[in-house]
């Protein structure tokens, strides 16, 4: 296997991507809206869903956190904080000046690059599974904190400007305690706390059919993200253009800042698809409140209609490309 | 014997969901004595907003008396209609128990 | 041709979960042909309440002659309104299929 | 300052869950700006129906001007009440926005 | 275990039936309904386990095609197809002249007698897997195209009679893009596209569990069939024969035919347990809006409390027994 | 494992429980109340785990004890439905005179202690699984009988006082048609007639990943406890001091009964949890409706908020080192 991967073209890496039952049940999701089917799932299954997968993530992290000898954790996480705060602040005069945008649509766009979307790591993970490639254990508690920064600094970025602003703390807690981060890190602390005896019991439920509920989940994001294709007329061709360069930028900064702090090869991919990735969860929701003045159709279109499908279908096998072009198995 | 009822202000606001908290807090301050919230899907003449994220739309109902009422749509008015997607419509009911409003 | 419409009465309650089965065949046998029932969750001027177990509130709403809701008030007043969690408002509306309530 | 309101119509309608579709469609081609959806269950003079295996009853109201909401009946009589579970009503209400129906 | 299938008593049969927990569940939900439980599956939840199962169903179906070396597939869907056309024609008149039923109503029971029940499938391999015999692993594609003909076929003997008709091909979309169909073939072609690789990654959420999932949708399912034993008296005697003997005839027939093309014992006794089957999803959903003046206290009394308990108590074995005396395992 | 657990201290046993992860669960919900996480269990999910978990029990219970050769079932059952009647009528005087609470009130909450918290058993098991001791495999049955007695006989308590009360027996049908003890009684039914054929194939889904959905039922148990914290000022410090003192006492009293009938450490030190345990899903639906009268505040901050908690975190300890004082292994 391992060998095997060495040689893999970039036609074969996007097939093993493309075939795998997560990706193919997003087209899933796509087609059922295409063909108007009447297929919907109920809200609070697509919020169990969500729960679980995240609760998931962070014990499964927190236990290989606690399993490890890895070194570098520390490293990561600043780096990775550091990746995301600085994303905002070059994507911001993009938007602003390039795309004509107003102060509140740059920012808040600015922001859902900054921060980071979980359900791209986890087809990420699942690629590098499938090709046999080892990352290290330690990356759900660099999704918790790389969900958070970018969205800061956006709001910093135009703080000044409004009427009524939302002070930055109260952002930031808005989302630290919000559902996804607060489940990721209460799940690392769990999982790492709990050690091995825990992880032992829970694995049947949270571990062994994670794959499985995912291909779920991705049915319904399928759905959720082909609903929107029909604004891609509205919002212009800047923003398709945006959404498909600005992840492509930030996976090869992202892969660069893996190699330099010493990560895996699988390691420094997966830094890079984090980095090129776009909120849709905990930035809109943060983002609403706080730059209300600022369009949905923009940002939620740019990271759920045109970036996260990039990502999950050419975005994935291209950037594992440069990674294994850049550092050594 | 009849039973004795007295005319309030019902106040209906459909907002995105994410909204939600923020207007029942208002609505609270603002002096009414409780509220009923039911979950609500809907279309209006704004276009995609993040509350699809949140949950869809949320429906909020409080009885109020007309001066409180007064209070509330201004607020709405001068807090929300501009960057939320919310619709707001108030009516005369006959309540019983109207001491406790 | 315009459509023939009815003035009827609109009976609004919104009650702890646990009532609801009981408030409905009351409504039931005092004369309503039928109601409607949605979940809702609120707060009013009652503290906590054994309803959070079993679901959250309900709203039941029933389309009812003038003499049945005076029934249907009173019976509320009566029976509910003193150890349980429940509000209770009323106004005319005009219905299609008259006949039917 | 008082808030700036104007009177419309709003129109409720209770449907078996499988036609809510249908309906929203009509609303909307016959000039309503929005409607407001939620989940319902009910009971009323007909017997059991399809509904129950797409969802329980849908739970439709709209905000219309005056000739909007005659339409709406009409249709509603047409082509509606003969064969499927439905009832309808409707009663003035004051709105802000007014301009946005 | 296979010797020991061969000696089974008819009575045996029965036993292994009625004793799974699969059809103990069922029993559960009648007694919870009988007893005025307070017990409830909330309408998301039997949203859920509905799409889980179909998927499941799908994707198993789809791998199975991939792995098999079974020929006979393409005449094993072009028979089922044939059949579930032909029951509706039958049924019509019987229903229209021994019933004496109005054309809409005759045709739109006929229309689910013509579809098929995925629930009745999924106890009828349960049974068998129970009694260690062996069926055709390309079913579930015969389960999804076996959903649709009864219903447009039903549609088209009452179409030229009605003032607003639909038009039959509005039907049949409204089938194929309806969320039973749509899931059975779209997981279906997720399982054969992903293969092996793909499904021991989801094997322990979509395969493993299905059986108990199975258990709680029927202690649902039970308890929806008994709400509509109330209806039972209304709807006459005429209906309660028809939902018993139509069945049976329809399995004998199903039997017939799939010994003709070849298929194995366990595959002609799934054939005709199809064939026997009334739809309660597809065509219900289907009928009440192209023909909404047939009264669905007939067409879903008949299906879901007569038929189905049926045939998932008396049938399934009976039908076996059938199978084993027509044909050599 | 089982010479480790005869020298483990107080402190170890505590430690084991709490950093057990269906504890550390209950933990994070609490926490996320406390910083006003956005986190919500949507209502269907929380039904949803309860059924699972409430038929699983029963499965698996009734499986045991038809596997099982032990004797003894009968004299347990018996034993602890005179010792659920017992609790009220000791815990009613304390209530009232000590208390000085009205007739209502005091008899609200006798019944909840009467009556047993079903998670609380479920944890109990959870930890002694955990430190490897064993216990009778027929418990889910008593936890289904007891259920029931406490309430019956608090609400004959105050029966004759009132104007229009409810009949005792129309209480006792409410709570044994109830959906809690429905599901655990099914499910005994079903698991003991399917036997081990029938368990093979539901174990996936019903025993496997019990663990796992354990967690997130107490994740969402936390937020409802933590909810309720807020009401300890409110309704005094007598019921805190009861709500601590009370369980303690009532579990010596059902060690002692469990050494009394002969049951092993594992199975005395259950039967004390349950005898300790105060319910909060059968009791406050029944006594809601038969003592609308009495105050929600006072039995379900009782129970929940008070005796729920310390149960879980110091009580199973506590209790477990009683029952390793007073039984050997
Ligand atoms: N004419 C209307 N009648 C009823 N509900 C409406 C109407 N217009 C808007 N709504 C509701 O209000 C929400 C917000 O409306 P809008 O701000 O126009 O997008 C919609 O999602 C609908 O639920
Ligand atoms: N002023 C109000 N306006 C709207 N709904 C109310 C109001 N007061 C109470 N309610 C609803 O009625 C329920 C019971 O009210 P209460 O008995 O006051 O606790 C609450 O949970 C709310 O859903
Ligand atoms: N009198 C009524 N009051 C309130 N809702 C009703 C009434 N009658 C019928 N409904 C609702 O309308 C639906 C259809 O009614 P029907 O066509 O009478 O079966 C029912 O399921 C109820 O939800
Ligand atoms: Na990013
Ligand atoms: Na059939
Ligand atoms: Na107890």
């Amino acid at each position: 296997m391992r060998q095997g991967r060495l040689s893999m073209s970039a036609l074969e890496l996007i097939q093993i991507n493309l075939f795998s039952p997560v990706i193919l049940c997003f087209f899933l999701g796509i087609i059922a809206t295409l063909v108007k089917s009447d297929l919907r799932f109920p809200e609070p299954l697509y919020q169990a869903l969500s729960i679980y997968l995240l609760l998931a993530i962070g014990m499964k992290g927190g236990f290989a956190i606690r399993a490890s000898t890895e070194s570098g954790i520390l490293l990561a996480l600043v780096s990775g904080i550091i990746l995301s705060a600085l994303i905002p602040l070059w994507a911001y005069p993009i938007l602003r000046f390039m795309g004509r945008f107003n102060k509140a649509d740059a920012a808040a766009v600015a922001a859902h690059y900054g921060s980071v979307s979980v359900v791209t790591f986890l087809a990420a993970t699942t690629f590098l599974s499938a090709i046999g490639v080892h990352y290290e254990g330690f990356f759900p508690a660099l999704v918790a904190v790389m969900e958070i920064p970018g969205i800061i600094v956006a709001l910093l970025l135009i703080g000044r400007s409004r009427e009524e602003p939302t002070p930055w703390f109260e952002s930031f807690y808005t989302v630290l305690s919000g559902k996804s981060v607060f489940l990721l890190i209460g799940g690392l602390a769990v999982g790492y706390v709990s050690g091995e005896q825990g992880m032992t019991k829970v694995e049947p439920f949270l571990i062994a059919p994670f794959h499985g509920v995912l291909c779920l989940f991705l049915l319904e994001m399928g759905m959720l993200a082909s609903r929107r294709f029909g604004d891609l007329k509205r919002v212009g061709k800047f923003i398709i253009t945006f959404g498909v360069l600005m992840p492509i930028a930030n996976a090869i900064i992202g892969i660069l800042v893996g190699s330099l702090i010493g990560l895996s090869q699988g390691g420094a991919f997966i830094l890079g698809t984090l980095a090129s990735s776009a909120s849709y969860i905990a930035a809109p929701a943060t983002i609403r409140l706080a730059v209300p003045e600022a369009s949905p159709a923009l940002y939620l279109t740019s990271s759920l209609a045109i970036t996260f499908p990039f990502n999950l279908t050419i975005g994935i096998p291209l950037y594992f490309t440069i990674a294994r072009w850049l550092i050594p198995a | 014997m009849p039973v004795k009822t007295q005319t309030m202000k019902r106040i209906s606001i459909v907002a995105e969901a994410i909204i939600a908290e923020r207007l029942i807090d208002d609505i609270i301050r603002l002096g009414a004595s409780g509220y009923t919230q039911t979950a609500a899907e809907g279309r209006g003449s704004r276009g995609v907003r993040a509350s699809e994220w949140e949950g869809r739309n949320a429906k909020i109902e409080t009885i109020v008396r007309p001066d409180v009422a007064e209070k509330i749509l201004e607020r709405l008015t001068s807090h929300y209609l501009k960057n939320f997607a919310v619709i707001a419509y108030t009516h005369d009911v006959e309540v019983i128990r109207g001491d406790k409003y």
